[in-house]
């Protein structure tokens, strides 16, 4: 066929009709639709299957909350708060919502590591358990089994209480934990109260409440129970009176805040003490005015703590100060809490006990919304440790007062006194002060295990890492912290996922080591697991733990009332003080607890880091807060570059000019600066523990520091 | 080289000369579709638009380009419906510059939304409240408007006319150009003003909202009036550049004073209402929802100023030098009066589109400030490049304007002794 | 589908956010990240561009050492009733290509990510900066999408998001009580997952249709003002923009009820008590 | 947007608005393909213009 101009011309506008009438275009417009719509590969598509919930509990702080976790075809896919759960009765934090992040983290450590140089290298678990072993029985050999140590994250529970054992029975008392306000709290409820061991505050009940700076409502005690407990006492219209340099967000929720010039707490306790004994209206059925303590204790007080002087003191208005008083005493069911911020570290013993004092004058002692002094509830029952002769010898050589004092002597020298250390549930060369002089002595002690889940800043020092599951793969038992909460549980932490990684219980990986160090330290530890241990060790309540998740220990205030002993307060004490020379450092460094970021040996998550404030991080900066008088008087203004000196390290940081601060202050947020390979958690701001240094307080032998003095130009 | 395709009669440049000016246009140009890849490999984060600027630079340029390609429609209008005959002369022109305003709005437009693929969506699942729908719309039905009043002046190439098909065609299609242009105002009519309602509507931005008429706020109609008034402003503008760099008058004075003139009283009417819009809305509309003029000027960049800069001396200088006769009929205040009035309509879109981000509406809520990143700004410069390509070709090869012969009759002339030497050579060849 | 619709029972699902309960913690904005597979990236710390349909804002009130008062007022979207039928929330009367939408049945506002062809336009319309949008293409790092869950589908490059009330959770509700054979929901059924995991309990979700729900208790909504609060403790944001919210606030401070709106000089002191 | 499109609403918005497209589209292209075919017209059976 001859296709001429016109019969082309035809068939062109044929066509063009043809393809607009038939359903090509439409099938085309349908499919190019769908196709936009679902990227295949660029998007993940979660795969669904059977929905089922499990309990549990989280560990990432001492709160043991009660969790909830969704799963779906046996993927954890949510954690919510767990209903029923006696402590946080449903509710939940932002870090337990964000377990999950923890868990599926692809920068937790996969296996055990060992270093070679400077380098880590993936082992087996026998090769790290049997080079462990080897390294422990030269020690042995040696006859210095006491120069082994261990410092762990809390010292209760049956994983501390392995490791706790293994030391016992290898021949070392250096069994350390992190101190925390919860230690100060029982170092003051056994000076006051005689032989009991902790103290806590049934707040949920009381009718007052007034806080020496706790973060009531930032993470302090049980974070979530508070939460709950704060939110009760809106309801029952119960006062919370708020007493610290910075408009917290527990300042900013109390019905009043009371800024005071800080350190000076201890002063404000006394001073109230003054009014109240001044005025007789103490609680005269529990203080007997023929008790010598307590008359030297009044003579003191009224010596040294007129109001009038603690009024120039702490800053606050002389009315003010006897409107708390007043209203302190006059309450119902008062109760006095302290401990700054979360309370994550030792408080100042003067602080506490002055404000213990004013428990004890108000007579809230083991009642209903006061304070509760009880013996330390041990549920866990391990048979007798038997010792070998190399091993008693070991046990009975003197140990230091604190972990804190250990590291201060291991970091003078190198030839030290502990040859291997084990890290357990803590990350001392993060959270410990002045934490440049922590690392060097962690590079003083010749072989440290670290047993984490993560590559925090003890892991990366440590000589061979065991990595340990995360608490949605482990069974444990987890009691509830003392101090902040009063119904004493534990909870059981379950396996709710197959292990994701290479890891182990840190009980299992005890275990293993004393398997393989054979003889008597084998021998005391005769379980095949962890688990049979758990299952033995709890077997009173195991049944009830297993079964409901958590065991109520106690619930009520003990009936015995303890007689009170306040001549500990008038002991001489002296508030810990900000360390610095004044003139060069004029201004004072005070660590922030923000409730969105984690503080502990755990760093937040992504999402925790996500809710942070712009004001708090920007980009990788950190930025510190100052009252708009101190900016302008170091010519600052928000936004501004600055560099922080303290005695012992500068930081460079930027400036958020806030109202809500003291001036004088530099309010710095906690729980910044680290150093992980988790690139949206790590590299962030600085670690406010390399700028403060630590104060050890004689008696205690704990860091007591709460600030340094500081200063703060313009960069 | 290239002699075949340029119009008889007309002198260009030699084609080195042409080539080399289009490269350096071209490397512009090449520099903004590099951009334009790179938005669409990685995405929008390729901007610095963010969550509070979801409309920045692309969307003001987008509404200035088609504010000030206004000039198409508004000629159009005048010379087919209102039977305005000198307009004839700077027609093709007006339609060329309003077909690269379009063109360029429809490819910023697919650089700035998300998801360029589902970009059809705005038909296939039309939300028909929406003002975007309206624009989209009209905006592509009066592209399609633009694009057939473009093709008689393409088909009046030298070579293209000598096919009977394509000459019936460009004979046929002015045959019946006015319903086009008739179907073209109306759209114009519509989408300009929905475009002004794209802000006027906000009623949860108290800087844009508008009260109006029926669906309209006000701002429907300021934008149809400014886009006709300023439009040919731009029209103008252009020729005068194109005059200026080729060294030669292209259109004559009295047909661009006429254009002035109209323009003029054009700006003058739009920018009296545009007062009474900005009275009514900063003592009513503005109080009413809590709101003083002090909070929408008051900030970094967005000050006072800004207002009066728009009103003053984007409008009612500009308009009043095209007013007067005398001031008109003086070139260089002429020239300064479409630069002002160029400028004041896209200021005009500038705060319409970016102040009203920047302004914040929650009590607690901050001023948001913005910068646009180098890839937006390269996308912004792209269509600026192609519309210079696309006039130097139009102007190099079509007979865009039609007086350009009868201003120059020597050079006719000679073309013509020119081509006549050479039918006598060839039938001396022949002989 | 239109058919079951009318049949079902019509909701007006809402919520209540008590301001002086609040701490501030952070709890619902992780919560709602979690719930809906929100992605994360390197740097959050601007703002202006960190997904969070849940955003926590500080207020202050502006007083200088030591009078200065903060609080925190938790932002979902609005979920906007919208000023009159022609003009639904400002966003859904804005969006071209029907992506976002008023559900008739519950009153939710919906986003349809894979209609949405990200022209922006309804964050431009959205005062509250409630909505979102992908610049990135949400990644996760490798072997954290395990956790993402199946009942929200990820969103991808291009497109806007923000707070559905978790209207997931209302469909596992209007399913279960299906299977039931029930005509309505509890209240305890449909929860958001911000109001479940908030630790204070400022947060009451329900439907404000309904009187036996504690949010209808709470707020007392006037069925002929657009569900303006009736209670004087409770207000909206923004209430004098008439974009009608149905995400209320309480608060028994002055200055935080002042903050939830623009008042020009000395009206706020006219219409306090009964404001605006 | 058809009126047979599963979102289509028999309102008078959608009326008015999709009436609008598809009438200027009409006149579009109804006008164009007059100027096509009486071009071919007028190509095949020889009525010579001169242009314009």
């Amino acid at each position: 066929m001859k296709v001429d101009r016109r019969s082309f011309l035809g068939l062109g506008l044929g066509a063009v009709a043809g393809a607009a009438v038939s359903p090509a275009g439409m099938k085309l417009t349908d499919d190019s639709s769908i196709m936009t719509q679902n990227w295949f590969g660029l998007l993940p598509v979660p795969i669904d299957g059977e929905i089922t919930f499990d309990n549990s509990v989280c560990s990432l702080c001492k709160g043991s909350c009660g969790i909830t976790v969704k799963k779906v075809a046996g993927r954890a896919i949510k954690i919510e708060g767990q209903d029923d759960h006696p402590i946080n009765k449903g509710g939940i934090c932002l870090h337990g919502i964000a377990g999950l992040q923890y868990l599926y983290d692809p920068s937790r450590i996969k296996s055990p590591l060992q270093k070679i140089g400077d380098r880590f290298e993936k082992i087996s678990w026998d090769d790290a358990v049997s080079h462990i072993a080897e390294k422990l029985t030269a020690i042995k050999d040696q006859q210095k089994p006491e120069s082994i140590a261990c410092i762990s994250g809390n010292d209760e529970g049956s994983v501390s209480e392995l490791f706790k054992r293994f030391l016992k029975v290898f021949g070392s008392n250096n069994f350390y934990s992190m101190a925390s306000m919860d230690t100060t709290w029982e170092t003051t409820a056994s000076k006051m109260h005689g032989k009991s061991n902790t103290l806590s505050f049934d707040i949920e009940n009381s009718s007052f409440i007034l806080s020496f700076g706790s973060g009531f409502i930032e993470g302090w005690g049980s974070p979530v129970h508070c939460f709950k407990t704060n939110a009760a006492r809106k309801k029952k219209n119960v006062n919370l009176y708020q007493i610290e340099p910075r408009l917290s967000n527990t300042a900013a929720g109390a019905d009043k805040w009371i800024p005071i010039k800080p350190g000076t707490e201890a002063d404000l306790a006394l001073g109230l003490c003054n009014i109240i004994i001044n005025e007789e209206i103490y609680d005269i059925t529990s203080i007997s005015k023929s008790n010598s303590s307590f008359q030297a204790f009044s003579k003191m007080v009224a010596k040294d703590y007129t109001p009038e002087k603690v009024a120039e003191t702490t800053g606050i208005d002389l009315a003010l100060i006897k409107q708390i008083a007043h209203k302190f005493a006059w309450a119902d069911k008062p109760i006095a809490i302290a401990g700054k911020g979360r309370g994550d570290t030792a408080g100042d013993t003067k602080e506490f006990a002055a404000v213990h004092a004013l428990n004890c004058l108000a007579g809230n002692i083991n009642k209903k919304g006061g304070t509760w002094v009880s013996r330390k509830n041990n549920y866990l029952k391990f048979p007798l440790a038997k010792m070998d002769s190399i091993a008693k010898n070991g046990f009975s050589k003197p140990r230091y007062t604190s972990f804190e004092t250990l590291i201060d002597k291991v970091a003078q020298s190198s030839d030290s006194d502990i040859q291997a250390l084990f890290v357990l549930n803590s990350n001392p060369c993060y959270t410990m002060r002045d934490s440049d002089k922590v690392i060097k002595a962690f590079e003083n002690i010749p072989f440290k295990v670290s047993f984490s889940s993560f590559m925090d800043e003890t892991a990366k020092k440590a000589d061979i890492i065991l990595p340990t599951h995360m608490f949605l793969e482990r069974y444990e038992d987890i009691p509830s912290p003392s101090a902040g909460i009063t119904k004493k549980t534990v909870g059981l932490s379950r396996p709710l996922v197959k292990p994701i990684f290479d890891t182990n219980n840190a009980g299992d990986a005890i275990l293993m080591i004393a398997k393989a160090l054979k003889g008597n330290v084998a021998e005391n530890f005769p379980w095949s697991n962890y688990k049979k241990c758990l299952e033995s060790v709890t077997k009173d309540i195991w049944s009830s733990l297993s079964d409901k998740g958590f065991v109520v220990l106690t619930d009520k205030p003990s009936y015995l009332k303890p007689s009170t002993d306040f001549f500990h307060v008038t002991n001489n004490l002296k508030s810990v003080e900000a360390q610095g020379d004044k003139k060069s450092f004029p201004l004072t460094l005070i660590s922030i607890d923000n409730v969105r970021i984690a503080g502990g040996e755990i760093a937040s998550s992504p999402f925790a880091i996500k809710t942070v404030s712009d004001k708090v991080i920007k980009g990788t900066d950190i930025l510190v807060e100052l009252n708009p008088e101190t900016a302008a008087k170091a010519r600052l203004a928000h936004g501004d570059k600055a560099k922080i000196t303290t005695p012992v390290g500068s930081a460079l940081v930027k400036v958020n000019v806030f109202e809500g601060i003291m001036p004088g202050l530099i309010g710095m947020a906690q729980g910044l600066g680290r150093t992980l390979d988790n690139k949206y958690v790590a590299d962030k701001g600085v670690n406010i523990n390399k700028l403060i240094a630590p104060v050890i307080e004689p008696g205690s032998g704990q860091d007591a520091a709460w600030g340094i003095a500081a200063s703060i130009s313009k960069v | 080289m290239d002699s075949a395709l340029i119009p008889d009669g007309a002198k260009r440049c030699s084609f080195p000369v042409f080539a080399i000016g289009i490269a350096a246009v071209g490397a512009v140009l090449l520099w903004g579709v590099f951009a334009m890849f790179l938005i669409w490999f990685k995405g929008l984060n390729q901007t610095n638009m963010n969550d509070y600027y979801g409309f920045a630079l692309w969307i003001w340029a987008d509404l200035a380009v088609i504010a000030i390609g206004g000039g198409a429609f508004f000629t159009g209008l005048l010379k087919y419906i209102f039977g305005i005959d000198e307009l004839k002369n700077i027609i093709n022109f007006a339609v060329i510059i309003g077909f690269i305003c379009y063109s360029s709005a429809l490819l910023i437009l697919a650089i700035d939304i998300g998801q360029p693929l589902r970009g059809w969506f705005i038909f296939w699942h039309a939300n028909v409240h929406s003002m975007l729908t309206e624009v989209a719309f009209c905006l592509s039905c009066y592209f399609a408007v633009l694009v057939i009043e473009f093709i008689p002046n393409i088909l009046e190439n030298k070579q293209l006319i000598k096919i009977p098909f394509l000459r019936h065609v460009n004979h046929n299609m002015h045959g019946i150009m006015a319903v086009f242009a008739a179907t073209g105002a109306f759209l114009s009519f519509f989408h300009q003003g929905s475009l002004g309602g794209v802000t006027g509507v906000l009623y949860g931005r108290p800087f844009g909202v508008r009260e109006g008429l029926l669906v309209w706020p006000w701002t429907f109609f300021l934008y149809t009036f400014s886009a006709a008034a300023y439009g040919p402003t731009f029209t103008i503008l252009v020729t005068k550049a194109v005059e200026k760099i080729t060294g030669k008058k292209l259109v004559k004075d009295n047909v661009i004073r006429l254009l002035a003139k109209i323009a003029g009283w054009m700006i003058l009417v739009y920018i009296v209402a545009k007062i009474i819009d900005t009275i009514y809305w900063a003592n009513v509309t503005a109080p009413q929802l809590g709101f003083t003029l002090n909070d929408f000027y008051g900030h970094g960049f967005y000050r006072i100023w800004i207002l009066y800069a728009e009103i003053i001396i984007g409008g009612i200088l500009p308009a009043l030098i095209l007013i007067f006769k005398r001031s008109r009929e003086n070139s260089t205040l002429l020239v300064l009066a479409l630069i002002l009035a160029v400028f004041g309509v896209c200021l005009n879109r500038w705060v319409m589109v970016l102040q009203v981000m920047a302004v914040p509406v929650m009590s607690f809520d901050q001023w948001a400030h913005y910068f646009p990143s180098w890839q937006e700004i390269a996308t912004t410069i792209l269509p600026v490049a192609y519309g210079i390509i696309l006039i130097s070709l139009t102007y190099r090869y079509l007979p865009v304007f039609p007086q350009e012969q009868e201003l120059y009759p020597e050079t006719i002339a000679a073309a013509k002794a020119e081509a006549e030497a050479k039918v006598q050579e060839e039938d001396a060849k022949k002989a | 589908m239109k058919q079951e619709q009318k049949h079902g029972k019509t909701y007006k699902f809402g919520m209540a956010i008590d301001l002086d309960k609040c701490t501030g913690c952070g709890s619902c904005m992780v919560a709602c990240m979690s719930e809906n597979n929100v992605p994360f990236k390197v740097d959050e710390s601007n703002k202006k561009d960190s997904i969070s349909w849940m955003k926590v804002f500080k207020l202050t009130n502006g007083k200088s050492f030591p009078d200065t008062e903060i609080c925190y007022l938790p932002r979902p979207c609005m979920h906007c009733s919208g000023k009159d039928s022609h003009n639904p929330s400002p966003c859904v009367s804005v969006c071209p290509a029907t992506a976002t939408d008023t559900d008739p049945t519950t009153g939710i506002v919906s986003q349809i990510y894979t209609r949405c062809f990200g022209c922006r336009y309804c964050m431009a319309a959205c005062p509250y900066h409630a909505r979102y949008f992908n610049w990135w293409d949400p990644k996760w790092p490798e072997g954290m999408e395990k956790y993402l869950s199946p009942d929200v589908s990820p969103r991808m490059r291009g497109v806007v998001e923000k707070c559905s009330f978790c209207f997931h959770r209302y469909q596992e509700a209007k399913d279960k009580a299906y299977v039931e054979d029930r005509d309505e929901i509890n209240e305890e059924e449909y929860q958001t997952s911000c109001t479940q995991a908030c630790p204070a309990g400022a947060i009451t979700f329900g439907d404000l249709n309904n009187p036996s729900h504690a949010i209808h208790q709470l707020v007392k909504p006037d069925p002929h003002h657009y569900g303006k609060p009736r209670n004087p403790k409770a207000f909206r944001l923004l209430e004098r923009l008439e974009t009608n919210p149905k995400v209320y606030y309480i608060s028994e401070k002055e200055w935080v009820r002042k903050s939830g709106d623009n008042y020009l000089e000395g009206e706020w002191e006219k219409v306090k008590n009964h404001h605006g | 947007m058809f009126p047979f499109s599963f979102e289509w609403v028999w309102d008078a918005a959608h009326i008015i608005f999709f009436g609008g497209l598809w009438y200027a589209l009409s006149i579009l292209g109804m006008g164009m393909t007059y100027v096509i075919f009486k071009s071919l017209y007028d190509v095949i059976w020889g009525k010579e213009s001169e242009g314009h």
